[in-house]
C-alpha cells in the first residue's frame, strides 16, 4: 500500500488549483443561492465565457493576456446582465431550470461545428496561458515540505489563486455584514416583504448576479490557465452541481464554506479514490478489477456526500437553527 | 346617517379613482371615487372577500389594476412598481404576513429603514461610512421592539415567532420605514387585546405626529376606538363613508356586516335564547325525519 | 507534439510558458523497472471505449513479462481513470500517476482530456502516449518530444473510406458524423475526397453523441435521399441504424459505410437478419483483427467492443520495446528512441520478436496490430495500412478485408 | 399599561396543578405537565396542564408567544413532546401521529396556513371528510348553509381566496367530519364581525351536540363569554384557570390579557 | 527510402489481399487515377477523359473499355485535373450536375478514383428524383412532429414521475434520471439476462422498480424528512444518490451500449407522409394512456386529491386525517414505476446506457417546468412541447444544436408565462 501517494495526493487536492477553481465557483454560487436566494444553475456559463473570453481574446485575435482578462470579465458581466433582465422575475425553481438551459445552451454553442472557426468545437481553444506563467517571479525548482511539493509552475497559480479566493472571501465578509447584504438576504426570505419596504429588489438581484458571476468567473480563468486549454464539455452542468455540493457542504451563507466545503469535495474525491485504487492493486478487494475502481470509486463518493449531509444537514459552518425553520 | 361614498376631503393625501380589478368573472374591486384624508386614521372595513386587500393590492404596485388612477400626495401612482410606492411615503403591511424568516427580528426591522447609505453596493464595502447610521437605526428599532413586546425576540430569528408575533413584526416594520400613509392589512387580527390596546396608543401619537393611517380591521372596538373615518367596501364597491359612530349604525352596514350582536356580549340570556331557536329548530328537523 | 518540438514554439503562444522550454525538469533516472500508467475511460461519456483500451495494454504487458519484461525486470502497470472532460479525474490520475513514478502514460482517449494534461505530463519528463488522439493540435504541440500517439489515422481512413464510395459508384452522399474531433475530422476528409472523386455530398449532419434520440436527424437525410451514407462515430450508431431502418433507409437500398468506431458492436448481432448485409466498414491494421480479438478475450472475457485496443496494445508494445532500445526505462529516454524501434530496421511484429532481434543488437521496426506504426517528427504514426471489411447476412463483417489500402497518412 | 406577567406565581401553580389533578380525573383528554418545543434546547411549553372532560368547551387565551398554539400542536401530535403525556379517553395519545388522531374522532383547525391553496374549496372540503369519504355530500350542505360564500366558490382554488375566506373553508374543513374532540386555533381571526359571532354561536351548538371544543383566541373577551372554562397561558405555563365568567371578571386577568377596549 | 518502406508495406498489404481471393488491381500497383461509366447500370464504351497536371499540363487522353472503366497512372502525386468529354457519351445520355470536370487528389502510392455520374437526357431530376422519395418540408415537418410527440412522451412519462415526487415531498430530485436508467436496465436484465419476451420483463421490471421507489422513501427518503432535514439539502444528497447510482449501474451494466432482443430494429410503416416502427405506435399508445390515467387518478381520486393535499401542506394534510407518509410512499412508488416505464420505452425505442436517465434529465426537468411545476397534466403538456420543439426546430438549426432550440422556447414561454403553461399565479397578500 502506497500510503504516501495517497497522502500527497489528498493534501495536493486540498490546497490545489481543483480548490481554488471549484472553491470560487461555489462563492459565487453562495452568493446567488445561498444569500440572495437565487437558484442560479447556469455557474458553469459563467466560468465558461470567462475561460472563452481570454482563450478566445489571446489565441484568436491575438491580443495580450490582460485584454483576455478583461473581455472574460466583461463577458461574465454581459452574460449576468442578459442572463438577469429576462429571467429575475421568475420564481427560485423556475430560475434554476432557465438558467441551466441558458448555461446549455452556451455550452452547445461553444461546442457546435458551425463556431469552430472561433470556438474550437469540441477541442476548445488551448495556448494561453503564455503570459501568465512569464509573469511568474519564482524560479525555477520544486517548492514544498517533505512529500509535498509543487513546481515553479504550480505554485504560481496556487499564490494568485488563494490570494483571489481570500479577496473574494474578504469581499463577501464585508458586503454581507453590510445593510447590503442584509437586503439580499430579506430577498432570499421573501421579496415582496422587501418590495413593501422600498427597495428595488430586481437591482439587488442582479448585483448578486453580477457579482456572484464575477466571482464565479475567475474559477474559469484559473481554471483555463492551469490546465492551459478550455474545452465546452468541462463547462456543462456537472460542475454547477459539484458547486451546489460544496456550498451546502461548507454550509450555505456562511463565508468560508464554499472553500471548506470545495476542500472537503476534494478530499473525499481524491482520497476515495487513490485508496481504493491501491486497495485493488494490492490485492485486498480480489472481486474489482482496476478497471471497476473508476465507477465504484464515483459510487463511493456519491455515498460520501449523502453521507455527510445526513450527519450535518446544515453544513460545516451552517445553523441548524436555520435550516429547522424551513424544513417542511 | 353614512355620507354618499367618495366625499372629497380638505386635504386627501390619497385620491383615487374608478379602480377596477377583475378576476375572471369576479370583480374583485370597483371603486368609483375615495379620498383618504391627511393625518387621519381612517378604517377600511368590509365584508369578507369585499375586495380590501385586493385594493391594497392595486393602491400599492403588487397587482396591475385593469383601469383606474390613483394619486398620492398629487403624485400619479397608478403603474408606479411596488418598491417605489413604498419610497415615495405609502407603505403597507400584509394580511398574510410576510416575515423574513431566516433574518433576526432584529434585522427585520433594520431592513424597513430607508436612505441606508450602507445599502449601496460600494458603500456598504466601507463600514466607516454605514456604521453611524446603523447605530441610530439600532435604537430607533429597538424602542419599537419594547412597545411591540418583541424585544425578547430581538435575536430570533423571525420564523420562529407565533402567529401574533408576525403582525406585532410586520406593523413594527412599516413603521421603520416612516412612511408618511401607512396602510395596515388587519394589523391586529390574532394580537392580544391587552397589547392591542397598548398599540393604538401609539398609533395615535403618530397621527399627532402627522401620519396618515389607512387600515382594514375587522375589530369593530379599534375601529371604534381610534378610526376618524370609516370607509365600507362591500363586493369591489365602496358603499359607504363617514365617521365611525354613524357608520356602525347604518342599517345596511349592520346588515350585510356586522350583524346583529356585534356590540352586544353574547350573554348568556341571549344565547340561551338563540340556542332555544336553534334547538327548536334541529327538533322539528328531527320529528320530520321521523316521520317520513 | 513533436517528437523534434522545435517548430511548435512559433505557433503555440504557450510555448513561452518557462517551464516548458525548459527542458524536463523531472527527468530523472529511471529506477530500473519499466512503470506504464494507464490513464483511460473508466467512468463519463466516453466509458465504453475503456475496457478494450485497458483491456489491450494489458495483453501487451502479460505478453512482454511473459518474454521476460523490460531491463530483465517484469513491467509494472498502475491503472487510473481519465473520466471524461466534464469532471477534472483526469488530473487527479494524472498526479497519482506522477507520484508512483510512472515512466510512461498511456492515455488519454479523448483529445479533449489529453489536451488538459499533456502540459502537465511531459512538464514532468514522462512519456504521454495515446491510443485515441485524432485532434491534430497535437502535431503542433510544444511537448518536449514526450507526446506521441498510435491514433487510428484519420486523414488515410477518411481517403480511402471517400475512394470507396465514389468507386462504388454512389454520387449522392449523405454524412452523419458524430460531433467531436474523431467524427468530424473524419468526415471532413471523407466529404472532400468524395468531392474531389465527383460525388456530391447532399447532406452533412453532426450530431450530438448525447441526443436523446437521432430521429431528426435521420429525417434530414431522408429528406435528401442519397445513394451512400457514411456513419460516423461509436457505439451510438446501433442507435443512428435502428432509426434509418425506421424510416425507410435500409441497406438494402442506400450503401451504408460504416468506419473503426463504430464496426465493431455487439449490438448489431441482436438485429434481425440482413440488416448490415454489404455494409462496408473500414478499419486500421494490416491484420484481420479477429485472431487479436481472440487474444483480447482471453485478458477480459467481458468485450463487447474493440475500438482502438489494437492501438493500445501498440503502444505498450512500442513503450516496452524503446526502453529495451535505450537501456533505460526514463521517460526522456524512451522517448528519444520511441520513433527509432517504429521504423526502418527489420520488421518484427511482436514484442517477443523484437526483443529477441534488440538483443541481437539489430535495428527493429515494430509493425502492430494498428498498422506499421512509424512515427514522424510530431511524434504523429506517418504510415498506415486501412482494410476494408464487408457484413454479411449474420450482421458480422468478414473475417477477411476485401481490400487492404496503405498509404502516407499525410498525404 | 405595558405591565409584564409578574414571574410565575409559585402560590398559583401549586394551587392549579391540585386543582388540575382533581378535575383531570375521568376527563376526555388531558395533559400533563407537557414540556415541547421547536428548537433543540428551547423548550416553549414549560410544564403544561390541561384537561376537558367530556361535553366541555374550554377556551385558552394569553399573549401572543405564549405557547397556545404550540399546546394545541403538540396535543395534535404535530409538535415534539419531550415530556409530559397526553391521554385521550384514558389511551396514552403523547406523540401519536396526526392522522391517527383523526381517526380517533380528533379535529384541529390550525391557525396559519389553514387551508391547501392549489386545492379547490370543494377539494378542501373532501379532504375534511377524507377518513369519512361517505358523509361528504351531507356535510357538505350544512356547512355550506354555514357559509353560503363557499358554495358559490366551490371550484375556486383555496389560494386565491381572501383572509377570512380562507377562514372560513378552514373552519368548513374541520366541521367536515363529526368530530368528538375539536381544537380550533384562533378561529374568528380575519372574520367579519357578523361571521366571528357566527363561529362563536356554531362552536357552542357543537358543543351543545355533544362535541367537546377547545378553542385558542385572541378575541378573549367573546371567548369567555361562551366557555366553560378557560385557561391562561403565560410563557408556556398555566397563568390562570377558572370558569370563563371568573376569568372575565378578574381585574388581573383584564390587565394583562383582555384589555379595556371592548364593552364588557 | 519512406517510399520503398510504403511500397513494402503496400506489397504485404497486397499479398495478404491476393491471398483473401480475386478482384481487380490491387492498390499496390496503382498511383494514378481510376473510373468507371456506368449509364443505368450499362458500362459506357469509348468515353474520351483526358486528364491534365493542376496546371493544365496534359498527362494522359484514355477511353473507357468495354466494361466502362478507365485508369491513368501519373508519376507524381498532387493534384490532377480530369475531364470527360460530353460528346463522346452516348447521344441519350449526359453527366449529372453538368459538370465534366473533376480535380482529384492522388496519394503516393495508390489510385483516386473519379466519377462521372451519367444519366438518360431529358430524364432531369423530375421522376428518378421523385422514385428515390425526396420529400417535401411537409413531409419532413410531419415526420418531425411525430418524432417530436414520440420523444415527448417518454419526457412526460419521466416528467410525471418528477413532478409527482416533487409536488409531494418538494424534493427536487436530480437522481430521477437514474430511476429511469434502472427501469430499463432492469427490463434489460430480465430481457436478455433471463431470456424473458421483452413485455413481461417489462411489466416485472416496472413492478420491480416501483418496489424500489416504495424502499427508497421508507428506507431513506421518509428517514431523511422524519429528521426534518431541509430540501435544499434533500436536492444536494439527490445529487449524491444520482452519482451513486449512475455508477452501480455502470458497475453492474458495463459501459456500454445495449439493446432489448425484441422489437430491435423494426422497419417502419409509412402511414401519408410519415414512418413510424410499430413499437413506436405501441409504445406512444402506452404512454399516453398512463398519462391520462395518472392524470385523472390525480384529479379525481380521493387518494390523488390526497396526494395533492400533502403537495400543498402536509401538516394540514395530517390534520385532516391523511396518512402523509402513506401517500408520500404510493407516490413514490407510482413515481418510481412510471420513471421505469419511461426508462423501458426509451430504451425501446433508441437503446440502453447508463447515462441514458442522466442524458434525458435536462429535457425532463424542462418538461415539467414549462408545464408549471407540480401539476400533472402541465408535465404532460410541457414535455410535449419540448419533445416537439426539439425535432421540428431541426427544419432550421444544424441537429447537434437541436437542443438549443427546445430550451430556448422554454425560456421565452416563462418570460411570458412565469408561472408555466398550466401553473398558475399565486396570489399576493
Ligand atoms: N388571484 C385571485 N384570483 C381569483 N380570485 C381572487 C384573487 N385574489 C382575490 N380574489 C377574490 O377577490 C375577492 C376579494 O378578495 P380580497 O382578498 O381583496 O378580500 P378582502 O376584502 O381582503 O377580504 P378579507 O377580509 O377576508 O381579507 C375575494 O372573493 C377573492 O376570492
Ligand atoms: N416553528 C417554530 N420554530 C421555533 N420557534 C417557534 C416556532 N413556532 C413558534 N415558536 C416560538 O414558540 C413560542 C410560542 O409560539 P406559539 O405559536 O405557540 O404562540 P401563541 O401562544 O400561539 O401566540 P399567538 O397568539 O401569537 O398565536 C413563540 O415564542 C415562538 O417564538
Ligand atoms: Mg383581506
Ligand atoms: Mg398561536
Amino acid at each position: 500500500m502506497d500510503w504516501l501517494t495517497i497522502f500527497t495526493t489528498t493534501v495536493h487536492a486540498a490546497i490545489g488549483w481543483e480548490t481554488i477553481v471549484y472553491g470560487l465557483a461555489a462563492i459565487g454560487v453562495n452568493i446567488h443561492f445561498g444569500y440572495t436566494g437565487l437558484l442560479n444553475f447556469g455557474q458553469a456559463a459563467f466560468m465558461a465565457v470567462a475561460g472563452y473570453g481570454l482563450a478566445v481574446t489571446v489565441t484568436v485575435l491575438d491580443l495580450p493576456f490582460w485584454v483576455g482578462i478583461f473581455v472574460g470579465l466583461g463577458a461574465a458581466v454581459l452574460l449576468a446582465l442578459l442572463m438577469g433582465i429576462p429571467t429575475l422575475q421568475l420564481r427560485a425553481d423556475y430560475l434554476a431550470i432557465v438558467t441551466i438551459a441558458a448555461a446549455e445552451i452556451i455550452r452547445l454553442i461553444f461546442r457546435s461545428v458551425q463556431f469552430k472557426g472561433v470556438f474550437g468545437g469540441s477541442d476548445g481553444r488551448r495556448g494561453f496561458n503564455g503570459d501568465f506563467y512569464a509573469m511568474n517571479p519564482y524560479p525555477e525548482g520544486r517548492y514544498g515540505i517533505g512529500a509535498i511539493v509543487f513546481d515553479e509552475r504550480t505554485l504560481w497559480l496556487l499564490t494568485v489563486g488563494w490570494i483571489v479566493v481570500l479577496l473574494a472571501c474578504g469581499l463577501v465578509y464585508l458586503l454581507m455584514k453590510s445593510p447590503w447584504g442584509r437586503v439580499l438576504k430579506a430577498i432570499r426570505e421573501d421579496e415582496d416583504a422587501v418590495r413593501a419596504l422600498g427597495k428595488n429588489v430586481f437591482s439587488y438581484k442582479m448585483q448578486s448576479l453580477v457579482l456572484g458571476g464575477v466571482i464565479g468567473c475567475f474559477g474559469g480563468f484559473f481554471y483555463g490557465l492551469y490546465n492551459g486549454a478550455v474545452q465546452p464539455d468541462v463547462f456543462g452542468t456537472e460542475m454547477t452541481f459539484f458547486a451546489y455540493t460544496i456550498v451546502i457542504l461548507g454550509g450555505a451563507a456562511r463565508v468560508f464554506g464554499p472553500v471548506v466545503g470545495a476542500m472537503i469535495f476534494w478530499v473525499l474525491f481524491v482520497f476515495v479514490g487513490n485508496l481504493l485504487a491501491e486497495l485493488v492493486a494490492n490485492g485486498y478487494i480480489p472481486f474489482m478489477t482496476s478497471i471497476q475502481v473508476g465507477p465504484i470509486r464515483y459510487a463511493l463518493v456519491g455515498l460520501g456526500f449523502i453521507l455527510l449531509l445526513i450527519v450535518r444537514p446544515q453544513g460545516i459552518f451552517g445553523d441548524k437553527r436555520e435550516i429547522a425553520i424551513n424544513a417542511r | 346617517m353614512a355620507r354618499e361614498p367618495g366625499v372629497p376631503k380638505p386635504d386627501p393625501i390619497l385620491v383615487v379613482d374608478k379602480v377596477v380589478r377583475r378576476f375572471g368573472g369576479l370583480t374583485a374591486v370597483d371603486v368609483e371615487h375615495v379620498e383618504v384624508q391627511r393625518g387621519s386614521i381612517t378604517a377600511l372595513i368590509g365584508p369578507n372577500g369585499a375586495g380590501k386587500t385586493t385594493f391594497f393590492n392595486q393602491l400599492t404596485g403588487f397587482d396591475t389594476a385593469d383601469a383606474g388612477t390613483w394619486t398620492f400626495n398629487g403624485r400619479t401612482m397608478s403603474g408606479v412598481p411596488a418598491h417605489k410606492v413604498a419610497r415615495a411615503g405609502m407603505v403597507r403591511t400584509f394580511q398574510l404576513t410576510k416575515a423574513l424568516s431566516r433574518l433576526t427580528v432584529m434585522e427585520n426591522m433594520r431592513l424597513g429603514a430607508q436612505q441606508q447609505k450602507g445599502e449601496s453596493f460600494w458603500r456598504a464595502l466601507v463600514p466607516g461610512f454605514w456604521r453611524s447610521q446603523e447605530q441610530e437605526i439600532t435604537e430607533r428599532a429597538e424602542e419599537l421592539l419594547v412597545r411591540f413586546k418583541l424585544d425578547a425576540k430581538r435575536d430570533d430569528f423571525a420564523g420562529s415567532l407565533s402567529g401574533g408575533q408576525r403582525k406585532l413584526l410586520e406593523m413594527a416594520r412599516a413603521l421603520m420605514v416612516g412612511p408618511e400613509l401607512v396602510m395596515l392589512d388587519e394589523p391586529m387580527a390574532g394580537v392580544n387585546p391587552a397589547l392591542t390596546q397598548s398599540l393604538l396608543g401609539h398609533v395615535k401619537d403618530l397621527r399627532e405626529q402627522g401620519m396618515t393611517v389607512l387600515f382594514v380591521e375587522h375589530d369593530m372596538d379599534m375601529v371604534r376606538d381610534i378610526s376618524d373615518w370609516v370607509i365600507v367596501m362591500a363586493q369591489g364597491a365602496v358603499i359607504a363613508e363617514g365617521p365611525p359612530s354613524t357608520i356602525m349604525s347604518d342599517e345596511r352596514v349592520i346588515d350585510a356586516y356586522l350583524g346583529a350582536h356585534h356590540d352586544a356580549p353574547l350573554s348568556d340570556t341571549e344565547l340561551q335564547a338563540q340556542l332555544h331557536e336553534a334547538e327548536a329548530e334541529l327538533e322539528a328537523e328531527i320529528e320530520e325525519e321521523t316521520q317520513k | 507534439g513533436g517528437g523534434g518540438g522545435d517548430t511548435a514554439s512559433e505557433t503555440s503562444p504557450s510555448s513561452a510558458a518557462p517551464a516548458a522550454s525548459s527542458s524536463a525538469p523531472a527527468a530523472t533516472k529511471g529506477d530500473g523497472t519499466l512503470t506504464i500508467g494507464t490513464l483511460l475511460p473508466q467512468t463519463g461519456n466516453l466509458a465504453f471505449l475503456g475496457p478494450p483500451e485497458f483491456a489491450g495494454v494489458d495483453l501487451a504487458i502479460k505478453e512482454i513479462n511473459e518474454a521476460g519484461g523490460v531491463l530483465g525486470k517484469p513491467v509494472a502497470k498502475i491503472d487510473t481513470d481519465s473520466g471524461d472532460t466534464t469532471t477534472n479525474i483526469a488530473s487527479q490520475s494524472v498526479d497519482k500517476l506522477l507520484a508512483q513514478k510512472a515512466d510512461a502514460i498511456v492515455g488519454a482517449a479523448s483529445s479533449s482530456v489529453s489536451e488538459s494534461v499533456v502540459d502537465k505530463i511531459t512538464g514532468a519528463g514522462v512519456v504521454q502516449f495515446s491510443p485515441a488522439n485524432t485532434s491534430d493540435k497535437f502535431t503542433t504541440l510544444n511537448d518536449q518530444g514526450l507526446y506521441f500517439r498510435t491514433a487510428p489515422p484519420d486523414k488515410l481512413q477518411g481517403r480511402v473510406l471517400g475512394d470507396l464510395i465514389v468507386a462504388d459508384g454512389s454520387d449522392t452522399v449523405a454524412i452523419f458524423a458524430m460531433q467531436d474531433s474523431y467524427g468530424t475530422g473524419l468526415a471532413d476528409q471523407v466529404q472532400k475526397t468524395v468531392t474531389d472523386g465527383g460525388a456530391e455530398v447532399v447532406e452533412r449532419v453532426d450530431y450530438d453523441p448525447k441526443a436523446a434520440d437521432f430521429s431528426a436527424e435521420v429525417t434530414k437525410i431522408k429528406s435528401k435521399s442519397p445513394k451512400a451514407i457514411v456513419l460516423i462515430g461509436f457505439e451510438e450508431t446501433s442507435k443512428v441504424i435502428q432509426e434509418l431502418v425506421k424510416q425507410g433507409l435500409p441497406a438494402s437500398k442506400h450503401k451504408w459505410y460504416m468506419v473503426d468506431g463504430n464496426t465493431s458492436n455487439t449490438n448489431y448481432l441482436k438485429m434481425p437478419k440482413g440488416t448490415l448485409k454489404g455494409v462496408k466498414g473500414t478499419i486500421p491494421g494490416a491484420a484481420a483483427p479477429e485472431e487479436f480479438q481472440k487474444k483480447l478475450l482471453e485478458v477480459d472475457k467481458e468485450l463487447e467492443d474493440f475500438s482502438y485496443a489494437p492501438e493500445s496494445y501498440d503502444a505498450a508494445n512500442l513503450i516496452a520495446l524503446a526502453a529495451e532500445a535505450a537501456k533505460s526505462d526514463a521517460g526522456a529516454d524512451i522517448a528519444a528512441k520511441l520513433a527509432e524501434v517504429s521504423k526502418g530496421g527489420e520488421k518484427c511484429k511482436s514484442f517477443k520478436e523484437c526483443v529477441d532481434l534488440l538483443k541481437a543488437g539489430k535495428d527493429i521496426d515494430y509493425d502492430g496490430v494498428s498498422g506499421p506504426v512509424e512515427f514522424n517528427d510530431a511524434g504523429d504514426p506517418a504510415v498506415a495500412t486501412i482494410g476494408i471489411y464487408e457484413y454479411g447476412d449474420d450482421n458480422k463483417y468478414g473475417s477477411k478485408a476485401i481490400e487492404y489500402r496503405t498509404g502516407n497518412i499525410a498525404g | 399599561m405595558n405591565a409584564v406577567p409578574e414571574p410565575a406565581e409559585s402560590n398559583a401553580a401549586v394551587t392549579d396543578r391540585s386543582a388540575h389533578l382533581e378535575g383531570a380525573e375521568n376527563a376526555l383528554l388531558r395533559c400533563d405537565e407537557l414540556i415541547a418545543g421547536y428548537l433543540p434546547g428551547v423548550n416553549i411549553l414549560n410544564g403544561s396542564d390541561l384537561y376537558v372532560a367530556e361535553g366541555e368547551l374550554i377556551g385558552i387565551i394569553g399573549p401572543n408567544g405564549a405557547g397556545k398554539s404550540t399546546l394545541l400542536k403538540a396535543m395534535f401530535g404535530l409538535v415534539n413532546i419531550r415530556s409530559g403525556t397526553v391521554l385521550l379517553k384514558g389511551e396514552n395519545i403523547t406523540n401519536m401521529k396526526a392522522h391517527a388522531l383523526v381517526s380517533r374522532g380528533v379535529g384541529y383547525v390550525p391557525q396559519t396556513n389553514n387551508v391547501f391553496p392549489s386545492l379547490t374549496i370543494e377539494e378542501n372540503l373532501e379532504m375534511g371528510a377524507f377518513q369519512v369519504p361517505g358523509k361528504f355530500k351531507e356535510r357538505f350542505e350544512f356547512v355550506a348553509e354555514l357559509f353560503p360564500a363557499l358554495k358559490e366558490r366551490r371550484k375556486q382554488r383555496a389560494g386565491s381566496l381572501s383572509g377570512g375566506e380562507r377562514q372560513m373553508v378552514a373552519m368548513a374543513r374541520a366541521l367536515m367530519t363529526e368530530p368528538s374532540v375539536l381544537l380550533l386555533d384562533e378561529p374568528s381571526a380575519g372574520l367579519s364581525p357578523k361571521l366571528q359571532d357566527l363561529v362563536f354561536i356554531q362552536a357552542q351548538q357543537i358543543n351543545k351536540a355533544g362535541v367537546t371544543v377547545i378553542m385558542v383566541e385572541q378575541n378573549a373577551r367573546r371567548c369567555l363569554q361562551i366557555c366553560h372554562r378557560g385557561y391562561v397561558l403565560d410563557q408556556g405555563r398555566n397563568a390562570y384557570t377558572g370558569t370563563g365568567r371568573e376569568l372575565a371578571n378578574d381585574p388581573k386577568v383584564i390587565q394583562l390579557y383582555l384589555g379595556t377596549l371592548a364593552k364588557a | 527510402m519512406r517510399r520503398a518502406v510504403i511500397a513494402f508495406t503496400a506489397f504485404l498489404g497486397g499479398l495478404v489481399f491476393l491471398l483473401a481471393g480475386p478482384a481487380h488491381a490491387g492498390p499496390a500497383d496503382c498511383q494514378g487515377l481510376k473510373g468507371t461509366l456506368k449509364l443505368q447500370g450499362q458500362p459506357v464504351n469509348g468515353a474520351k477523359i483526358s486528364v491534365t497536371t493542376e496546371g493544365g499540363q496534359p498527362v494522359q487522353e484514355v477511353t473507357s473499355n468495354a466494361q466502362g472503366t478507365w485508369d491513368v497512372q501519373v508519376d507524381k502525386p498532387g493534384k490532377y485535373k480530369v475531364t470527360l468529354d460530353p460528346g463522346s457519351l452516348p447521344q441519350n445520355s449526359q453527366i449529372r450536375g453538368g459538370n465534366n470536370v473533376r480535380t482529384p487528389t492522388v496519394y503516393e502510392g495508390n489510385c483516386s478514383t473519379v466519377l462521372f455520374a451519367l444519366e438518360a437526357k431529358g430524364a432531369a431530376a423530375g421522376p428518378e428524383q421523385e422514385a428515390t422519395g425526396e420529400s417535401s418540408f411537409w413531409a419532413q415537418a410531419a415526420q418531425l412532429a411525430f418524432e417530436g410527440l414520440n420523444l415527448g412522451l417518454i419526457i412526460a412519462l419521466g416528467a410525471l414521475g418528477l413532478s409527482l415526487i416533487y409536488g409531494t415531498t418538494g424534493l427536487t430530485n436530480f437522481a430521477h434520471g437514474e430511476l429511469v436508467t434502472l427501469g430499463a436496465v432492469l427490463a434489460y436484465a430480465f430481457n436478455v439476462g433471463f431470456s424473458i419476451q421483452l413485455i413481461p420483463a417489462a411489466i416485472i421490471a416496472v413492478v420491480v422498480a416501483g418496489a424500489l421507489g416504495y424502499g427508497q422513501d421508507r428506507f431513506f427518503w421518509g428517514q431523511l424528512r422524519k429528521r426534518g432535514t431541509g430540501t435544499i439539502a434533500m436536492m444536494i444528497i439527490s445529487i449524491g444518490v444520482a452519482i451513486l447510482l449512475r455508477n452501480l449501474i455502470q458497475f453492474f451494466f458495463g459501459p456500454q451500449t445495449e439493446t432489448y432482443t425484441d422489437y430491435n430494429t423494426q422497419a417502419g410503416l409509412q402511414l401519408g407522409p410519415i414512418s413510424a416502427a410499430p413499437k413506436n405506435l405501441w409504445a406512444m399508445g402506452i404512454e399516453l394512456a398512463v398519462l391520462i390515467v395518472v392524470g385523472l387518478a390525480l384529479m379525481k381520486t380521493r387518494t390523488g386529491k390526497a396526494a395533492r393535499a400533502v403537495a400543498d401542506n402536509p401538516a394540514l394534510a395530517a390534520s385532516s386525517g391523511i396518512n402523509v407518509d402513506r401517500v408520500i410512499r404510493i407516490i413514490w412508488t407510482g413515481g418510481g414505476a412510471i420513471a421505469a416505464l419511461a426508462g423501458v420505452m426509451l430504451g425501446l425505442s433508441q437503446s440502453l446506457k447508463f447515462t441514458m436517465g442522466q442524458d434525458i434529465l435536462l429535457l425532463i426537468f424542462a418538461g415539467v417546468t414549462l408545464g408549471g411545476l407540480g401539476t400533472a397534466f402541465g408535465a404532460l403538456v410541457g414535455s410535449l412541447v419540448v419533445g416537439v420543439f426539439i425535432q421540428v426546430s431541426t427544419l432550421w438549426v444544424p441537429p447537434e444544436l437541436k437542443s438549443v432550440g427546445a430550451l430556448v422556447v422554454l425560456i421565452v414561454v416563462l418570460l411570458f408565462r412565469p408561472q408555466g403553461i398550466l401553473g398558475r399565479r399565486e396570489r399576493i397578500g
